[in-house]
C-alpha cells in the first residue's frame, strides 16, 4: 500500500490536488456569483477527498468517467486549470471549445472520458471502457465516479451487471454524498450500507471514509489491483458530504443548517488532511501553506488566462457534429 | 371497466385567444406559468382522490423549475411524491398505477431524460390500449421541460416533441402561455390516453394572463393568436411567443402575419392550420427543435398533400433549430436556435420574394 | 398455510390448471406446426407449477403482470381458454381482438394486467399496481412474473428500487428456467443463487424449487402476507426449465439434449403432482384422469369455437389507438 | 488523438445499382441479406483487431434472426459476444469502447428495443463528438432490425427509423438490398461516427446478388434503383421493393416510374432526391414507418421548400403506415403498411389525377 500520510511528496501532491479542487470551484462559484459565468454549477465542494485519493491509485493510462458534479474528478486526473475555467467561461480554448461547459469536460491527455449530464450515464461507459482494455490486452483500469442518486438508474444497474459477468477491470466508486439532489440516500435505498449493493452482484462491496484521502486511496488501490489482476469489479462507496446546494437553484429545504455545519466544521477532507499529514510530521506548517499560496497562484493565472481568451464562436457547429477521424483514448 | 367521471368543464376555452393571453369566457388573473400549472395540479389533486404527482425531487425542493414549490406542504408527500432518479421506473409505475384506477401525473425533470424512459412512454403506455384489444386504458400524464435557453448544454435542452408525436397512442400538447399550461394540464387529466405535456423551460418564470378556476384547454385544437393576411406563421413552444413579437415588427414594416399555435401536435388540428396557410398563401413554420424531422417537417407535408397546395404563393418554408446538439455557450446557444429576428427576417424574404 | 396436496379441491383445482396450461399449449404448438397459427410462440411446458402455485396463492382482485412466455399464468389467474385460443387464431373474439397476439393478452376480470413483448416491461407497470392499491388502501397485491433473463434489464432494477423503498404489496416471481434465450442465469449473473440478487435491495429473496406446486404456493403464500401486512415487497426465485425452445428460432445450441431429457424424465412439475397428491391419498388415480379428461374436452371445445370465430378485421382500427373512456383494473 | 486507420477500399460502390441489386464494379455471388452482413462481419473481424460484435444471442445461438449464424465458432466468444439482456448497457459499452480505440458492433434484437437504449445512443453515442468539442469520437455501429410482416405484434414490428434521424450526431442507413447491407456495415466500420443500421426482418432469407469480397456502399449517397419520366417514388427499406415490384406493374399500364431509395437517412442525399422530383414533376414518398413524422414527411419537407417546389405537377403524395401500433392478425398487419397495390394505386392516381 502507498502511504500517502508519510510520504512528502505524494501529502504534497494530494494537498495540492485538494486545494486546486476547492480554490476551482471556489472560484467558480465566485464568477457566476458575478454573473460571468452562465448556465448551471455543480460543485463538489467537501468532497475533495474522493478523487484526490482515488486518482493517486491510478495511472495516466487508466481511465475514469465522470459526472455533472466533476470538476474534482477532472482536476484530480491532471486535468489543465486553464483550459477548464476557459470552458466553464464559454470560450474557444475550453476543452470543449465551449460547446460543452462544465458537465461536459473530457481531457484525452489523462484519458479522462468525461462528465456527463445524464445520471449514471458514465456507468457503462466506463464497463466499455473496462472492456476495451480487457479486450486490447492492457492492464488499464477504469475508475467510474458516480454519485449515490446514480444507483436507483438503470444504466447503472446494467452497467454493473456487465462488468460482473465479464470480470472487467472496473471500479464503480460511488461518492455519498447523502443525497441525490433532495433524496436522501438512506431513505432510497433501505440497505444497512450503500455498499451492501454489492451482494445483489456478485462483486465485493466496501465502505470507506470518503474525507479520509488516505483510505480512500487504499480502497481504491486494493481494488484496481482486483481489477488488473483479471478478478473483476468492485464497488466502493465513499460516505461524504456536499457542502453546497445541488446547484444553484438549491435552497437547502430537505436538510438542516446543523447538518451542513456539522460536516463543515468537523469533517473537512482538506483540514483533516492537512492535521494528518503536519501532525504525522510529513509537512511543516510551512509546506503546507506554500502548497496553498501556489494553488492560490497557479489558479488565479488561469483565471486571467482563460478570461482573456477569445470566446467561442458559432462558425463551424455544423462541421462540427461528425467526426472526420476517430480520436480515440487508448 | 368503469366509465371515467367526467370532471367539472368551466370555461369552455375552446375560442381563440389573442397572443399569449387568457381564453376568453373566464375570470383570470396574473400569474407564472410554473404558477399556472402549479394551480391545476393543486385542483386536480384536491379535487379528485386518484390523482397524484411523482418525480424526482418534487417534495420538499419544490420541483428543479420550482414548478411544484410548496405544494407538498399542504396535499402530503403521499399526493406529491419524491422519487428515486429512474425515469424508467416512475414512468412504468405511473403506467401500472393508470392501468388500476389511479391518475398519475409523472414529471420528468428535463425532457431530455425521456430517452431513459422511452420503453414505458413508447412500447407500453402508448399501446396498451390498442394493443390489448381495449382491455385497459393508460391515463397518464407525462411533464417534461424541454427547450434551450439556459446554458444547461446538450444533455439538458433538447426539444424531442417528435419523438413522441411519432408514437401513435400519445397524445402531445406544447403549453405556449401560462393558460394554456393549466388548462392542457387538466384537459389531460379528464384524458382517459396518456398525454405528453411538453413545458418550455425559458417559459417558467414569466407571467401570463390565467384563467381561475377548474378550466380547460381542450386537446386537439389549435389556437390562432394573431391574425395577418400576408404569411402565415405556425410556430411550437416559445417560438409561438418569438412569432408573435415578431408579427409586431413585421407588422411595422407593412407585412400583416397570422400567428397559429397548434397547441397539440398529436392528434393535430390541421384544418386550422390549413384554412389559415390557405388564407395567406403563404407558410412559415417555426421551430424550436432541430430541422431534421422536427414537427414542422410534418407540418409542411401535411400542406404540401393538402388543398392548400395549390393556394401556395410561395414554397413552404420551415425555420428550425440547426441540426447541431445544443451547445453551452450562450452566444452559441442563442445562434442554433430561431431568434426574434430570425423570424423576422425569414417571413420578410417570403412574403417579398414570392 | 394452505395445504394443497392434502386438500382434495385444492388438489384438483392444481391439478385442472397444470394440464390446462399444458393443453393449452401443446395445442398452440400443433396448431402453429400446423400453419393455422401466425407469428411467434413462446411455450412454458414444464414451467406450469410455477403460476399454479403462485395464483392459488392469489386472490383474483390481485394483480399479476406477465410475460412474453404468458400462457401459464393467464390461465392460472382464471382467462378464459376460448377467448386465449381465438386471440392467437387472430380472432375478433380474442382478448386483444387479434390486435396484440400471444404476447399482449391482459384479462380485465381476474385484474391480469397483461403479457409482454418487453423483456422485464412488467416489473414497473407491476410495482405501479402495487403502488395503486397502497394509495387506493386496499390490500391488493401485485405478483410479478417474470424471467431470470429480466434481471439484467434496468427497469427490472428500476421497479425493485421503488417497491423496496415504498415498501410496495409487490411479489417479484422469478422463473430460473436457466436461460435467458441462450444465455445461461447462471453464466449471467455470479451469484451463488438468483434470489441472493434481493440483497442488494433490502428486500427478502428466497429460491424455491418451481416444479413443486405447494412449494411455490408457499413461498408465495408468505410474501404475499408479508405485502398485505404492509411490509413491502419480496423476491422468489422459483428454479425450474423450459422443455421447448425459446421460440420458433431456437435449435437448442446452447443446452445438451440430455439436460433436457433429465429434466423431463425426473422433473416434470405435473407428474411430480400427480405422484405427490396420489402418494398422499388426497387423489386416486381415477380423480387424475377425470381432470385430464376434463380438461382434454375442455380445451377441444375451446379450440373448435376459437376457430369457428370471425377472423379480425382491419375496420376501425384507426379509431381503436385512443381510448374514448377510463377502463380501470381495481 | 490518432489518426483512423483508413482500411482497404475495393470496389468503390458510388454507381447506381439496378434494382435490387449489387452496386456495379466488382464480382458478385449470391446470397441472402443475412449470409451478405455476416459475411461483412466475417471481413471486418478478421480483418480489423479492434473490431468486434456483441448482443443478446449472437453467439451460439446465431442471432434472433441468424445473422451471425455459426460465425462464433470461427471468430470465438471474444469478437462474437453474447451478453445479457441489457438494450442500455450493451449500447453503452460500446460507447466506452469506441471511445477508448474498439469499433464495436452493437445488435439490438429487435429495433423496437432501441427504446431501451435511447439515452445512449441520442444523449451519449451522437452528442459525445461535438459537445466534447471534438476531444473523442464514438466509432460506434448499431444493427437493429426494423419493420412489421412476421406477427409479432405492436412491440417488435416498428420502424423507428426517424427517432434517430431526429437526433444530431448519428448516421442512419437503410440497407434494401443485400448488397447494401454489406456494403453499408463496411462503410460505417470505416466511420468514425456511431451508424444506426436499421435492417429489415423480411430481408433476412432473401436472397440478392452481393459483391464478394471487401467493398463498401458510400454512406450519404441515394440509390436510384429504376428510372421513369412519369412519377419520382421515394422508398425506403422493404419498401424499395415493393415500389420496384409496382413499378412494373405500373409499366404494363403505361406509367414509368423512377425508384429512389436514399439508402442513407442521415446525412441525406437531397440533391439527388430532388433532381430525380424535378424530373418527373411528381413525388410519390412510400414508406413503412407511420406517416406523421415518418421519415417521408421530411422528404416531403425538403422537396416543399426546394427548387422543386416550381416544378411540382401535383401534390407531393406520402403513402406510409397507417398511425396505429402494428397489429398481430396477418390481415390486419397487412392492411397497416403500403403493399405493393397501394403504391400502384397511388402512383396511378398521382399521374392520372395531376
Ligand atoms: C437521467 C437524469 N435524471 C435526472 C437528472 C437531474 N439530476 C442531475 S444531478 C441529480 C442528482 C444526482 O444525485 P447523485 O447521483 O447522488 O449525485 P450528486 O448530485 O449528489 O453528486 C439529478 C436528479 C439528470 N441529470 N439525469
Ligand atoms: C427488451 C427486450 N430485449 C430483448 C427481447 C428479446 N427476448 C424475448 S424473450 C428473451 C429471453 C428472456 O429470457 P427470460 O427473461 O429468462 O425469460 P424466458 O424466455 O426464459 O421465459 C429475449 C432476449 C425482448 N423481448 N425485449
Ligand atoms: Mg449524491
Ligand atoms: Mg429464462
Amino acid at each position: 500500500m502507498v502511504d500517502i500520510v508519510h510520504d512528502r511528496e505524494l501529502a504534497i501532491e494530494a494537498l495540492g490536488t485538494l486545494w486546486r479542487i476547492r480554490r476551482f470551484e471556489e472560484a467558480v462559484e465566485d464568477l457566476y456569483g458575478r454573473g460571468m459565468m452562465h448556465g448551471t454549477m455543480h460543485l463538489s465542494i467537501g468532497q475533495e477527498a474522493v478523487p484526490t485519493g482515488a486518482c493517486l491509485a491510478l495511472r495516466r493510462d487508466d481511465y475514469i468517467t465522470s459526472t455533472h458534479r466533476g470538476h474534482g474528478h477532472c482536476i484530480a486526473k491532471g486535468a489543465d486549470l486553464e483550459r477548464m475555467m476557459a470552458e466553464l467561461l464559454a470560450k474557444e480554448t475550453g476543452y470543449c471549445r465551449g460547446r460543452g461547459g462544465s458537465m461536459h469536460i473530457a481531457d484525452a491527455a489523462t484519458n479522462n472520458l468525461g462528465a456527463n449530464g445524464i445520471v449514471a450515464g458514465g456507468v457503462p461507459i466506463a464497463a466499455g471502457a473496462g472492456l476495451s482494455a480487457q479486450m486490447r490486452g492492457t492492464d488499464q483500469v477504469a475508475v467510474c465516479f458516480h454519485g449515490d442518486g446514480a444507483m436507483g438508474e438503470g444504466a447503472w444497474h446494467e452497467g454493473v451487471v456487465l462488468a460482473a459477468m465479464w470480470k472487467l477491470p472496473v471500479v464503480f466508486l460511488c461518492e455519498n454524498n447523502l443525497y441525490g439532489m433532495s433524496m436522501s440516500s438512506a431513505k432510497a435505498f433501505p440497505l444497512e450500507r450503500l455498499s451492501d449493493r454489492a451482494n445483489g452482484y456478485g462483486i465485493p462491496g466496501v465502505t470507506v471514509d470518503g474525507n479520509d484521502v488516505q483510505a480512500v486511496h487504499d480502497a481504491v488501490e486494493t481494488a484496481v489491483a482486483r481489477a488488473r489482476a483479471g478478478e473483476g469489479p468492485t464497488f466502493i462507496v465513499a460516505e461524504t458530504y456536499r457542502w453546497r446546494g445541488h446547484s444553484k437553484s438549491d435552497k437547502n429545504l430537505y436538510r438542516t443548517r446543523d447538518e451542513i455545519e456539522s460536516w463543515r466544521e468537523s469533517n473537512d477532507p482538506i483540514a483533516r488532511f492537512e492535521r494528518t499529514v503536519t501532525e504525522a510530521g510529513t509537512l511543516t506548517e510551512e509546506d503546507v501553506q506554500r502548497v496553498r499560496d501556489e494553488v492560490r497562484d497557479d489558479l488565479r493565472a488561469a483565471v486571467q488566462r482563460a478570461a482573456a481568451a477569445p470566446d467561442a464562436t458559432p462558425e463551424g457547429l455544423l462541421d462540427a457534429v461528425f467526426a472526420t477521424t476517430q480520436g480515440a483514448m487508448r | 371497466m368503469t366509465m371515467q367521471d367526467q370532471r367539472v368543464d368551466a370555461g369552455a376555452g375552446t375560442e381563440h385567444p389573442v397572443g399569449l393571453g387568457a381564453r376568453p369566457g373566464a375570470e383570470t388573473t396574473e400569474m407564472t406559468y410554473a404558477e399556472a400549472i402549479r394551480d391545476a395540479l393543486r385542483i386536480a389533486i384536491e379535487g379528485d382522490p386518484s390523482v397524484f404527482m411523482m418525480g424526482e425531487d418534487v417534495g420538499r425542493y419544490g420541483g428543479a423549475f420550482g414548478v411544484t414549490g410548496t405544494l407538498v406542504d399542504d396535499l402530503g408527500t403521499d399526493r406529491i411524491r419524491d422519487t428515486t432518479i429512474s425515469e424508467l421506473g416512475i414512468v412504468g409505475l405511473g403506467v401500472g398505477a393508470a392501468m388500476t384506477g389511479m391518475k398519475p401525473i409523472v414529471e420528468i425533470q428535463f425532457s431530455d431524460f425521456t430517452a431513459q424512459a422511452m420503453d414505458q412512454i413508447a412500447n407500453q403506455a402508448a399501446k396498451i390500449h390498442f394493443m390489448l384489444g381495449g382491455e385497459a386504458s393508460v391515463p397518464l400524464v407525462i411533464r417534461a421541460p424541454g427547450g434551450s435557453g439556459t446554458g444547461a448544454a446538450a444533455q439538458h435542452s433538447q426539444s424531442l416533441e417528435s419523438w413522441f408525436a411519432h408514437i401513435p397512442g400519445l397524445k402531445v400538447v406544447m403549453p405556449a402561455s401560462g393558460d394554456d399550461a393549466k388548462g392542457l394540464l387538466l384537459a389531460a387529466l379528464d384524458d382517459p390516453n396518456p398525454v405528453m405535456i411538453i413545458e418550455h423551460k425559458l417559459l417558467y418564470k414569466q407571467t401570463f394572463e390565467v384563467r381561475t378556476g377548474d378550466v380547460r384547454t381542450p386537446i386537439g385544437k389549435a389556437a390562432v393568436r394573431r391574425t395577418g393576411g400576408d404569411v402565415t406563421i405556425v410556430a411550437t413552444g416559445v417560438e409561438v411567443q418569438r412569432s408573435l413579437e415578431a408579427a409586431e415588427l413585421l407588422a411595422a414594416q407593412g407585412i400583416e402575419a397570422t400567428v397559429v399555435d397548434p397547441v397539440t401536435l398529436t392528434p393535430l388540428d390541421s384544418e386550422t392550420i390549413l384554412a389559415e396557410v390557405i388564407r395567406t398563401g403563404r407558410a412559415l413554420l417555426v421551430q424550436e427543435a432541430v430541422q431534421t424531422l422536427g414537427f414542422m417537417s410534418e407540418v409542411s407535408a401535411i400542406i404540401a398533400e393538402s388543398e392548400a397546395f395549390v393556394h401556395l404563393r410561395a414554397p413552404i418554408r420551415r425555420l428550425s433549430g440547426l441540426d447541431v446538439p445544443i451547445p453551452y455557450a450562450p452566444k452559441l446557444e442563442r445562434a442554433v436556435v430561431p431568434q426574434v429576428d430570425d423570424i423576422v427576417a425569414a417571413a420578410t424574404a417570403l412574403v417579398r420574394e414570392w
